[in-house]
């Protein structure tokens, strides 16, 4: 039996150990996933780790090591999508409606907007550009909150610090404190991507079947459970 | 000042009982190496709280375990020089000495910094830090930083032991000062014969923790030859009379008989207390003439007992006045000395201490 | 080296970490100083719990330590809550939230460094102080404090030195606000989360390091100062 | 508190975690007393700077401190390849690399605490045993390392502590592969990561917690022994 | 062993100047607190380089500031007692004493510990760590350890000050038969004119860190007023001659007269040493008759000098031998003594301090 190291981003945790269990059951290779920030992993990579598959949380980080040539090209597929949603306390929601004009600097009020890091996390980076395109950034700028990954903005919606949050829709659904109050548009931000590749120095020889199965429908259930949708 | 101390306590092994009571001035701790006497000091400075204990400074109740009374140590109005100087590293040797100061309540008249300073010889080392010190200028620091204190007892654990003589000379004429002046309890350990005799008012005894002996300096010294080896002798007290004959020299009279004194700064009316060692006495069948020695005292054998290497001691009666005295085996032979013989006692003026004054 | 010019942003988290770390580091002290007393001298019921307590921070991932405090501090956190109600403090988002952090995340290190200080006190010397008529908190004051300054000066610079790098804390508790909470090393770690971001994470490490540096460099020289009255006793 | 029954893989970090902690703080131990004594005793060129290099880990976020590993440990680092090549040891995504990360993160915390001890050390002892013949590393040996032992302890638990805690510079250089470098804190941090992995989180931080605490305690009673034999000289 | 020490140094505003060189045996350096005794000590352990400096123990130099050498104080083959007792509080009393063989190349056969332990009556503490020790106990240990390290010279700094008379009498001839039987050259400091007087070979008179007298126990301690105050008196050498009269009495024979003395352990035939205090002297200008004292020596004053405190300072030619006397000027007076005339002095055999034994 062959064993495949997975470096995957660590938003992908709950899914990814469900359907790696299938895949080992069915394969009997033997895989291990590291979780981290897609930086870290994509940095540990170009020091030679011994990855042989790596799954990003956004485009960047993938283009970061295909340019430096060290995944396989033709391996690489954007394998999942998400939704930026909009959260507010479930005590405290009321529907809102996302669209160009819409007036979130006064729905949050005096409070803070909290969100992923709008320069560094990817969750932020897709909110900002959703507000910008909608017309809303300017005057909600100063009230953003950027946390350091988007479960931690998910924790102060859901702790009640911040009346409002941008987060994914996968962490938004597995909350119970929280609710979403509305969704942004898709063409509002950049797609939401998650892409994977074989890396290029790969050691497994069963990388190319890993990464197929990860396409497969019975893996996709997994992640659709979790919210993500499948790209083809 | 009266003074009563009654302790028992446990310390791993060692176990100390000392019961003793002095009418004020000074007692001194006297015994050998490891007998308590640091321990029953601790206590007595509320440094330990001991299993059982009770003591008194006039009518003041330091420590009364019976009724849960234990006065913490700063409200004790303690001076405390210890056996190891302890001086505060991170101060100067004037904030040393000046520490005590913060927290008195009053300055005691006899707690003058420039005087104390002086007689300890300390102008020049007062910006220094204790580090670079040497060994007794540390001890001298300590006794001052005490002093200064203005403390209403005074707890004193070898004080001079690092000391030379000539320094010994100075601080010891203070310490009676304070006794004599000021009515301030001393509690003083020493090993030096010559100190407690000169000072203490009341000896005790201690050996294993216990108290062997409590009485005058005369009583304990004179007869503890175990404690005191060849130190023992008379302590004698009388007032002092001028002499017209010569100057330097002063009387003092006792019971029955007198002793010439250097006069030093000694008044008429005075009362004074000297020691004379044992050892230091001659005895003489007949008067003799044409001697050195100005004392010549004549008394009577009034007991004879033979002592270590060969020596005798025989207690003399002069005048009401009881003096010892140490001669070899041989002597006592060939003077043919037995009890009831009427005798002169020849003492060396210069050989006596300088007397301290009594109460 | 040469610095390159600087944005405003940057100024703005220096300034605020310089903040925020000094008054971490100074209002967590006189605690300090306190709880580092009682577990060198005291034996009481609760000794070993107190101590853990303190040693929380350094066991937990600063992330789940960031969570705590956010449940405990924040605006409905039973804590916080109170302090709002009460003081009119609200820590949450605010930088005075990342003096919290920080100084949590120190506090063990700053406990332990004075603690050591306090137990290589000699008992004696404030044997001496007590003889000659100070009290418990003057001997405090006036003998145990003085000697040990050193384990203090060590403290202060650890907890220092840690509150410039801390940031798991610090970022979960009150978030990443530009001139608000975004210190140095959350400014850092932000750089270091986008590809090219190495040029800007290099530049404000090399400026926390020389804050750092100053720092210690002033702690020594402070702290040979001190020894050197202390010295050889 | 009934802890629920652990998966294979927690079970297997709780090990690693245990390993990673005890040998970098046991291997960094020898290191952290020389560099503790030479920042204590010796006035060299360069003091300021080897005190300052110690101190870098605290002042740096842990990212980027896990980052400078992999620059410079890694397979493609120059102290890794070196260290590759010559023998043949390989540190990047091994469990040793996992130890190192911990080992550089409390070596600040383990220098200071020893190096306040050493400071305490009284120099009179350290001559008196000059004079009765011994050399300076035999007094070194017999006087000075028991005396400082308190500091040592001090030092061995903080490092400890914080290498329980590590996790920001560990998952960066070493990654976060399950029963190689995932220790107890990365798996805390991945459970933070995904939605309801809370109950996962606690699960494992009250396990953490418990073995510091376990560590805390066996060296306060170690300490105690150790300075009841010193105490009140 | 010689012994030679030439010293250069400044520590603060102290400077030290001191050159002396020793035959062997003790020399003691001897002077008021903060003349610089224990500095000199210091150096000669190694513990300070001197900024010039030269000491040469027999043939071997352990410094040589102008060669650059400077032997380390781990290889000096030192014995030294500090002032304070610096025992290792971590080890217990048996390691403290065994710390020194732990090192030593090889063990004289002096450093015999049952010996040593008995002696300092250390059997009890042994298994103890020093933290609970009195101050005695302490310095005794301290004194064990140095002596088991089994050294080639022996540095003691004031190593009997806190212990009780009994204890000294134990210590002493121990030290006395390091001196004589195994040559062991020691540098002792102490306040104590008596301890001086009976060990030292020489003496090294010190004030302000430089040497104001070097000289045999006699000539310094006669001279020395100053620094001896009271304790003024001469030190005198012989050969011990057995007498059949009085088994407890032995004869010391001096150049033209002779002393009784207390026989003790002394054996004929062996050179003897003895300190007579100055004020310990009577004068008799016929001879005393039945008198206790067994010294009646005939003589011849050779000068007198007027002294502080009205004292009169006598120094007598008995056969080739010079002693010094002390009495008051009133005495003086009254006997009418002048220079050249023809006197007895009166020594109480027992006042004299048991002698040691010279080389
Ligand atoms: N660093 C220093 N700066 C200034 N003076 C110093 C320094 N070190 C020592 N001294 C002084 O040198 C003198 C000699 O000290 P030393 O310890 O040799 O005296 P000592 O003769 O042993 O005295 P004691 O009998 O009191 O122990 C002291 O007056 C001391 O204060
Ligand atoms: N904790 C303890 N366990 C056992 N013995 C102890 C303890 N503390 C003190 N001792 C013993 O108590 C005895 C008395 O000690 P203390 O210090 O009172 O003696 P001291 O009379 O002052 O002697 P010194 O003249 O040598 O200073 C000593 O033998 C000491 O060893
Ligand atoms: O434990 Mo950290 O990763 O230094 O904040
Ligand atoms: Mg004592
Ligand atoms: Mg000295």
């Amino acid at each position: 039996a062959e064993k495949i190291i997975v470096f995957a981003a660590a938003s992908m945790k709950t899914a990814l150990d469900a359907a790696n269990a299938v895949y080992v059951r069915k394969s009997g290779h033997q895989v291990t996933a590291s979780y981290a920030a897609s930086s870290a992993l994509a940095k540990q990579i170009e020091a030679g780790a011994p990855a042989d598959v790596f799954i990003s949380a956004d485009l960047d980080w993938m283009d970061y090591l295909a340019k430096k040539n060290l995944i396989k090209p033709d391996s690489r597929k954007n394998l999942l999508g998400n939704r930026i949603v909009l959260v507010a306390p479930k005590d405290k929601a009321k529907p809102v409606d996302i669209k160009a004009g819409f007036d979130l600097s006064a729905l949050v009020g005096d409070g803070k907007l909290a969100m992923g890091a709008v320069n560094s996390v990817p969750a932020g980076k897709y909110g900002k550009a959703a507000l910008e395109k909608l017309g809303a950034w300017s005057a909600v700028a100063p009230k953003v909150a950027g946390a350091e990954n988007v479960r931690a903005a998910l924790l102060l919606v859901s702790r009640g610090e911040a009346p409002y949050g941008i987060v994914y829709q996968t962490d938004a659904a597995a909350d119970p404190d929280v609710s979403i109050v509305g969704t942004f548009p898709p063409d509002s931000h950049p797609a939401i991507i998650y892409p994977v590749a074989q890396v290029a120095d790969a050691r497994s020889a069963a990388a190319s079947d890993y990464l197929k199965f990860l396409s497969s429908d019975e893996a996709s259930g997994f992640f659709t459970a979790q919210g993500f949708s499948i790209l083809k | 000042m009266t003074f009563a101390v009654e302790i028992r306590h446990s310390q791993g092994d060692f176990r100390i009982e000392a019961d003793f009571a002095s009418e004020g001035g000074v007692t001194a701790l006297f015994g050998r190496s490891g007998s308590g006497k640091t321990s029953v000091l601790r206590i007595v400075g509320g440094l330990v709280r001991p299993d059982h204990g009770r003591i008194l400074v006039g009518d003041q109740v330091l420590l009364d375990t019976s009724k849960g009374i234990c006065l913490p140590p700063h409200r004790r109005g303690l001076g405390y020089v210890f056996q190891e100087p302890r001086l505060f590293p991170h101060l100067s040797v004037r904030q040393n000495l000046n520490y005590g100061q913060w927290f008195a309540r009053s300055r005691s008249s006899f707690a003058d910094p420039d005087r104390i300073i002086g007689m300890l010889g300390l102008e020049a080392l007062l910006p220094r830090r204790p580090g670079s010190l040497s060994g007794g200028e540390k001890q001298r620091v300590a006794i001052g930083r005490a002093l200064l204190a203005s403390p209403r007892i005074l707890l004193m654990d070898e004080p001079l032991s690092a000391l030379d003589e000539a320094r010994k000379a100075e601080i010891l004429p203070y310490i009676e000062r304070l006794r004599d002046d000021l009515n301030l309890p001393i509690l003083y350990v020493s090993h030096s014969v010559g100190e407690v005799a000169r000072l203490a008012d009341r000896v005790v005894a201690m050996a294993d923790g216990r108290v062997t002996g409590i009485g005058n300096a005369s009583e304990i010294l004179g007869i503890q030859t175990i404690a005191t080896g060849r130190e023992s002798g008379s302590v004698l007290e009388g007032l002092v009379r001028l002499q017209d004959e010569d100057p330097d020299l002063a009387a003092i009279a006792l019971r029955g008989c007198r002793l010439l004194v250097p006069r030093g700064d000694l008044h008429e009316g005075q009362k004074l207390r000297v020691h004379i060692p044992a050892r230091e006495v001659l005895l003489a069948t007949s008067k003799p003439q044409g001697i050195s020695a100005l004392n010549v005292l004549k008394g009577e054998i009034r007991a004879m007992t033979g002592s270590d290497g060969g020596a005798v001691d025989i207690a003399l009666l002069c005048g009401e006045e009881v003096l010892r005295a140490r001669i070899t085996g041989l002597s006592a032979k060939r003077m043919d000395l037995m009890v009831g013989q009427s005798i002169h006692a020849i003492i060396k003026t210069v050989a006596l201490d300088p007397p301290g004054r009594a109460r | 080296m040469e610095l390159p010019s600087l944005s405003e942003e940057e100024w703005t988290a220096i300034r605020l970490s310089l903040k925020v770390a000094s008054v971490a580091v100074l209002a967590s002290l006189p605690l300090g100083v306190l709880v580092a007393y009682l577990l060198a001298r005291k034996r009481f019921w609760g000794h070993a719990l107190l101590n853990g307590i303190v040693h929380l921070p350094l066991i937990l991932p600063p992330v789940v330590t960031g969570y705590l405090l956010l449940i405990a501090f924040g605006r409905r956190g039973f804590i916080g809550s109170f302090l709002e109600s009460t003081f009119g403090l609200i820590l949450s988002f605010r930088w005075t939230g990342a003096a919290l952090a920080c100084a949590v995340m120190g506090f063990p290190l700053m406990v332990r460094s004075i603690r050591l200080s306090i137990e290589a006190v000699d008992l004696k010397l404030e044997e001496a102080a007590r003889t000659l008529g100070a009290s418990p908190v003057m001997v405090f004051l006036t003998v145990t404090l003085p000697l040990m300054l050193p384990g203090v000066i060590a403290g202060l610079v650890l907890a220092f030195a840690k509150a410039m790098g801390e940031f798991g804390a610090t970022i979960t508790f009150v978030s990443n606000i530009p001139g608000e909470t975004q210190t140095l090393s959350a400014a850092i770690y932000t750089f270091t989360q986008v590809p090219g971001g190495d040029a800007g994470a290099l530049r404000l490490t090399v400026i926390s390091i020389i804050i750092s540096m100053a720092a210690l460099l002033l702690s020594e020289a402070l702290a040979r100062r001190v020894g050197n009255r202390i010295e050889a006793e």
